[in-house]
């Protein structure tokens, strides 16, 4: 019933490949001399049949949208448009080499300046660059500008606040541009501490990182306080736009007063997250900020037509071209299909789905945090843990038996046996009914036969893994040995 | 107004009542009103499914693309490959494109073994112990590498290569500015390789490319005895094409190997999503970013495959992970990897091959029209000494369908040439006619 | 050579050891050497895949396609709709496209069911009892009915009306010769009705349009009436789309209800594959021709589905089945029960409503500029009668981008022409300063 | 775990479609009076999201060629190259309307007039219609064709002959066009037996219909007696195509004396089955019979480009345009692909693995006719019957539990218990050998366990239905209900 690998599907000498005929002479190896290749790397000798049956198999082991629902919280799974996926196929787009001059790629540089528009007015920016291939290279690209605003200001301060309920991400890209994280609390409301705030905030800060809705899924209400106390110190806010889905055409991180705003286009924008990439993170800037982002940005030449353009003060390039461009071109698509009412009616019910869910099942899986919740909830399993052992990944394990994914495990790392619920808009009542259940079952079990769930899931292709050993002993790559030997 | 929301008005209202609302508005009570939009958005209005259609393939009809409007001698890092109908088609299962990093190994037991048998196969091309699932780039490889390189040996002084891709050596310069890395370049020799002679002082690494940007292929035992010398970990940017017909880089005791992946039967997609291709030795394990997929058993003994030493990932170790890499481009990957097993064992030297042959005879035909050729040996991309100013011959030759490579910031003369398989006989030989006219 | 045989030459070697032959050539023992080609096939020589992809590209760019080179106005049983993305992506999964006939129901409960799903929709969509799984075109689909008439009464005479696209006509001729049916043609009126009142004797059916090929809207009570007279069964040959907008075929006792389904959001596909409907009442299902699917359930009790009936069948039954169909449409049959489930109640009856505004934008444009248009009421196509040929008007106006309208063989001063919701107002206008230019 | 249907989804008010905006005004709907629809007709009312994912798991419960080998006897399910898919769906082929005029279309009428001549080429013979869309179609296309060839001669001879090991649908076939059908017995050898050919042979016969091989896998080898015969007569000889995937390269019907020849072109050039059609069966005839071909034809007109061409005593229209014309282009791209020596390479092992399949169950699985066979061969499981009450079908059954794909049972039908094994060129000697340890080891189980059998498959989406209740009252539509009533 496992799937062997392609290596172990291997016979010396199977091909799968066909090569253009060449009517092109067969050039002398003579010059590579002693760097010509002595034996040929041992990749896989299949036949396209069995490739493809091999693949569609390893497909057919593997949850996705497409197959149901994945209340995957903080990852916000929903429905990824398949017209986008055409747009991206188009071979005027598709087919076009980043190094192109702009006069051939005018169509481009349109689609992208049109996103770019798009998305300052949709965070309430003044411009953006949309180079940075996914959120967490946002982060470091928001905080290198950040840099370069102080480094400008004849400043250098080195600290940057971080709440406790953040993503990971969050203090890992401080790490890496060189700052020092310090971490804020939350307070009983689930919210930044503004007590806690006013302790840390000194002029060494040189900014703040925010994610709001929060990773509780609460919304900062005290935002604007918040950024007046940060800005007062000379500190600039950055927004982390993973929950921005919560409230586009609603709020915009710009009018709270953020500096720095990066979009996971995959979250909010339907592009499909492809088992963990690719992603986009195009990072949008005040105006004050515009001339450190890096370059080059699509803007109108002289004759008309949109050149490339480095901002003077530019940080400098962040991707090798220009971003995830086929990724742009699926969130400018989903932007163009949805329009601002569209856009709009999209959060609403992300906000609509999550809280229904939310006091649904309140009665079995209180919210960690007794606030209405905006786009998802983070409930917690820990009543069960010390009632009968149940650990919030034995519920998430019992949900995929149900034909849902599980919700996000342990995270935010302030919940006890966290279970982090994101339902996300393009989920039917229907649907949340259904997941609600599986819920409400799986708590039953989880009171009356807590060992059950540990045996779960019984249903999948495999059952749980044995991740310590592989971390304890990795295997990477499959060894080269007899696999390859079969003829 | 479009929106992908499934509920009628019915069930809206329905729901809010349920949750003790009156309108969505009021699910919004926790944003201060002074901080609420207000007014619609100020964006296009909503169009219709096959409206975007249309408004895209508008834009896209003003892109020259490449074989239908340009015949391409660029690579510069995106190379104009054929891309194999099923390696397309399997890549682009829906199973893979709308799956979520494989969090649950019970659900996702595809993407883990498709992604283990990509870093299998990464692996074995370049002669290395191991390989992750992937980075956003080739640039983001080069800056992970130095990352490691610098976690390894605590030490910020980096030796750059002058032959590493322009575009990857000021995203080192971007990326790495934060954590203050000290960046030494070291220039080219004549001969376009890289002048190891001048290299001295410890560093963290050495970065050279194999083949270098410029197309020539580099020495690497030279550059490990330099390396070594300095107590650096020799990175090596190379070419996974050029690597299925060059010894690979481990084999000359590479610590890093780092590639862009694109030339793996990515579409050219104007730069993006492509692939950071990411090998090492295994004891440096440890320090590898991004994700790593390996084999282990489950509760009844069968095969599996988990992401594992999740302890070196941001969401565990916050701000002491040496990455803040989360997502990588698993679809890339996962695509590269069919790719190399369509491609296969003798398939992946064919096509190399191919390319070999198509630069040299290009390269040959613009000797023998009079041109200088810099940078042998090499595989699939070299230099030519245009002698007059290349950016305006290169505009010119657009007009008539060429994009005539890539240009090189420091000498204006020159042009970075490539040929790959896709690349016709009478193709090579009208372009030849084409750009000695402008020489001439 | 290209082949898809996976074996090496080794292997091939060793199998043909194991079966004690010496040579490929050895397994042909049985075929007489003087019956043996001999020689290599005349046929091009083997192309990469690459190579095919061009080559196919190459003959596609000497073909003028829908959009992007031809504006259409033309019908004539295949209509220029959008295609919707995810309608395509869905009916193409591979579980579809590469499966086989449900043979063995417990592994094929996906094409089973989509198949049960298109049979609803179907059947409601014409406002009959039941609808098989598909047929293969709407020519097809007429010679079926008129057999299932022919068994039914044990009458061969037909009564079919002039109003049926001629190439329907044409097959029925051809088909039906062998089984000696006589077919006896009724014409139409000059309001492009068919003359019910020419009709008179016994029948096995009376076969009539609604609309009819020319666009107008049938009188489908006296079409009742008239096939009662003549103890007729009442065939009707239905435009799906316009049923979505017309009263359906079944609410006036139709007893068999076929169509083109092509126009469910299958692709022009230069005339096929296209998919015929064939909808009809419970009392002749035993009779009815192809693939039906049924619902049951399975040892456990489960829903279930199965093709059943089967003993109307070919395989089963031999020289006593009703039809020699074997095969049918099946992925055109999922294809257009997943646009019919996409579109959805309303959306059918809008998207027929867009048709109608359009055709009728088009018509009264046509009026206004002088022109007689014929055959209201209609849906989506109508005749407009140029009063000079029509043939030549056809070609000028091919080289301008347009595909005016199909011809009729009878009438050379007639183009049927039709709008659907694809075309703008601006592409109407246009059209209409066009053609007004010819006849003027 | 069963899947709801789209009806049973379907919340009334709920929409995944969306309409091009119009600038159109509307039309006024008074002059449909009496036929304006009351009614909408009670469709599925769905969303896009619940659709994508209702029909990914309807694929997720269906077998297919790219999941597994399927050794479906004379049914042929051999892999179906992508790159034709590609070919299918090029813009230029897919979106040109039939009625397009030929000077348009020439690249259509280019590629149809090479995919002709290939399949004269391949069969021997001058001439090919490309209508039918079947190759049941074909048949009976090919027999009106046979019959307007006497006509013309001044004759109407009324019989075909058939073997008894004939497909179905050829009886259905010779029914349909008026004809009647006389069966001719097999003999002891699997072959057509001479002797009772002669009894059967008169001037009242019009042809014979000739499978070569035949359905148990057997090269007819009297064939060219049996043709000379049939002329003697005066009649003509139709080659049914199904198996001509076995000796494309190697032998042609026109030089076996056949007059008429149709191919199933999913069957010998790997166009997909799509679960059930859409085919193509092109109808190759000799020259003698060209004029009667159904029209139009392409073919060079006056000014050198093609056109469609009429034969002048053809029989007419087979189907309503120029037959399925992207699976005639799927077809054209595997020819292309393969080359003469590719094609004759296809056929060999086809033959190679059915043949070594053969001999590697013969222990088991003896086939019926102790010849050795051509693609395709026989085995009977009357032994089982007999001892354990074990049918074929239940062997079938369980291979399905194995991941394989269950052979052709109760087919030929001179065959008692069946199971007709046809493993195509596309299968690896290592899939041969897995098949054949699955048959060994069912027949252990046939032996010892038989009761197990009774029970398989167990491990598909469902289990074994019940068609004898499906076919005493059908249920072939889902009645409008209570589904429709949800909101």
């Amino acid at each position: 019933d496992a799937e062997p690998t392609a290596f172990e599907l291997s016979v010396r000498g199977r091909r799968a490949d066909t090569l253009r005929h060449s009517a092109i002479p067969e050039a002398s190896l003579e010059e590579l001399g002693p760097w010509l290749r002595r034996e040929p790397a041992a990749l896989p000798e299949v036949s396209e049949r069995d490739l493809v049956a091999h693949y569609t198999r390893l497909a057919s082991r593997n949850y996705s949208v497409d197959l149901g629902a994945y209340p995957l919280g903080s990852c916000t799974m929903k429905y990824n448009p398949k017209f986008a996926d055409e747009v991206a196929a188009l071979p005027g787009l598709a087919g076009v080499h980043p190094d192109t001059p702009e006069r051939a790629v005018q169509g481009w540089l349109e689609l992208l300046a049109e996103l770019e528009a798009a998305i300052c007015e949709i965070t309430g920016m003044a411009a953006a660059t949309l180079q940075p291939p996914a959120g967490a290279a946002g982060e470091l690209t928001g905080l290198l500008i950040m840099g370069a605003y102080h480094r400008a200001s004849g400043r250098d301060p080195r600290r940057i606040i971080i709440p406790d309920s953040a993503h990971g991400t969050n203090p890992a890209s401080v790490t890496l541009a060189g700052y020092e994280a310090v971490t804020v609390r939350s307070d009983a409301r689930g919210l930044v501490s503004l007590d806690d705030l006013r302790r840390v905030l000194d002029d060494s800060v040189a900014g703040i990182m925010l994610t709001n809705p929060n990773t509780l899924g609460l919304f900062e209400r005290d935002v604007a306080e918040i950024l007046r106390l940060v800005h007062e110190v000379g500190a600039l806010a950055y927004y982390d736009g993973a929950n921005l889905n919560a409230i586009v055409g609603v709020a915009r991180p710009g009018d709270m007063g953020f500096d720095i705003v990066h979009s996971n286009l995959h979250k909010t924008f339907a592009t499909p997250h492809g088992g963990g990439g690719p992603g986009a993170g195009p990072v949008a800037v005040t105006s004050a900020l515009e001339a450190f982002l890096p370059g080059p940005l699509p803007r109108p030449g002289a004759t008309g037509q949109l050149e490339w353009w480095t901002p003077p003060s530019s940080i400098g390039n962040v991707h090798a071209f220009h971003g995830n461009a086929l990724v742009l071109a699926r969130a400018w698509a989903f932007m163009r299909y949805h329009g601002p009412d569209g856009l709009r009616r999209m959060s609403e019910v992300a906000v609509l789905n999550a809280r229904w869910l939310q006091q649904r099942l309140q009665p079995v899986l209180p919210a960690a945090f007794d606030e209405p919740c905006m786009h998802e909830f983070v409930a917690s399993a820990k009543e069960f843990r010390s009632e009968a052992g149940v650990r919030a990944s034995d519920i998430a394990k019992g949900l995929l038996e149900f034909g849902f994914h599980a919700p996000t495990v342990y995270f935010p790392l302030i919940v006890d046996e966290a279970l982090m619920i994101e339902p996300t808009e393009t989920e039917s009542p229907e649907t949340l009914e259904a997941l609600a259940q599986a819920f409400e079952r799986l708590v039953e079990i989880a009171r009356t036969t807590p060992a059950e769930l540990a045996e779960a899931p019984r249903t999948t292709p495999v059952r749980r893994l044995d991740e310590v050993g592989a971390a304890r002993k990795p295997v990477l790559v499959e060894p080269v040995g007899a696999a390859d030997e079969l003829d | 107004m479009g929106s992908f929301v499934p509920h009628t008005e019915a069930q809206i209202e329905r729901m809010l009542a349920e949750v003790g609302l009156a309108s969505l508005e009021e699910l919004y009570a926790s944003i201060p009103a002074s901080l609420r939009l207000g007014r619609p958005l100020e964006l296009p209005p909503a169009l219709a499914e096959v409206e975007v259609l249309e408004e895209a393939e508008r834009r896209s009809r003003r892109n020259a693309g490449a074989r239908r409007d340009l015949v391409v001698f660029a690579g510069g890092g995106a190379y104009d490959h054929d891309v194999p109908s099923a390696v397309r088609a399997l890549a682009l299962q829906s199973a893979f494109v709308t799956a979520y990093t494989p969090y649950q190994p019970e659900v996702s037991q595809g993407v883990l073994q498709a992604l283990f048998e990509f870093q299998t196969s990464i692996a074995r091309l370049f002669g290395m112990d191991l390989a992750n699932a992937s980075l956003y780039d080739g640039a983001a490889a080069v800056v992970e590498a130095v990352n490691l390189a610098v976690g390894a040996t605590k030490r910020n002084r980096i030796v750059v290569s002058q032959g590493i891709h322009p575009r990857y050596r000021g995203a080192l310069a971007t990326l790495g500015r934060g954590r203050g890395l000290e960046l030494v370049s070291v220039g080219l020799r004549d001969d376009l390789a890289t002048d190891l002679a001048a290299v001295d002082a410890e560093a963290s690494a050495l970065v050279i490319g194999y083949p270098n940007a410029l197309g020539r292929v580099e020495d690497l035992r030279e550059a490990r005895r330099v390396a070594d010398a300095m107590e650096a970990l020799l990175v090596v940017v190379a070419d996974p094409v050029a690597c299925a017909l060059l010894e690979p880089p481990g084999s000359f005791g590479a610590d890093v190997v780092v590639a862009e992946g694109q030339s793996l039967g990515i579409p050219l997609s104007f730069g993006g999503p492509y692939l950071g291709l990411f090998a090492t030795r295994s004891e440096l394990v440890r320090l590898v970013p991004g994700r790593l997929v390996g084999q282990t058993v489950d509760v009844e003994g069968r095969r599996g495959f988990v992401t594992t030493l999740r302890t070196r990932e941001q969401d565990i170790r916050r701000e002491r992970a040496t990455s803040n890499v989360c997502t990588n481009q698993t679809l890339l990957a996962i695509w590269a990897g069919v790719y190399l097993a369509w491609r296969g064992k003798q398939g992946m030297v064919e096509l190399a091959r191919s390319c070999y042959n198509a630069a040299h005879y290009l390269a040959d035909r613009l000797e023998a029209a009079g041109l200088s050729v810099l940078g042998r040996p090499f595989v699939r991309e070299f230099v030519v000494d245009l002698e007059v100013e290349a950016r305006p011959v290169r505009e010119r030759l657009l007009e008539d369908g060429w994009l005539a490579g890539v240009l090189v910031p420091e000498e204006p003369t020159w042009l970075v040439l490539t040929a790959t398989e896709a690349r016709t006989r009478e193709e090579i030989d009208a372009f030849v006619d084409r750009i000695a006219k402008e020489v001439r």
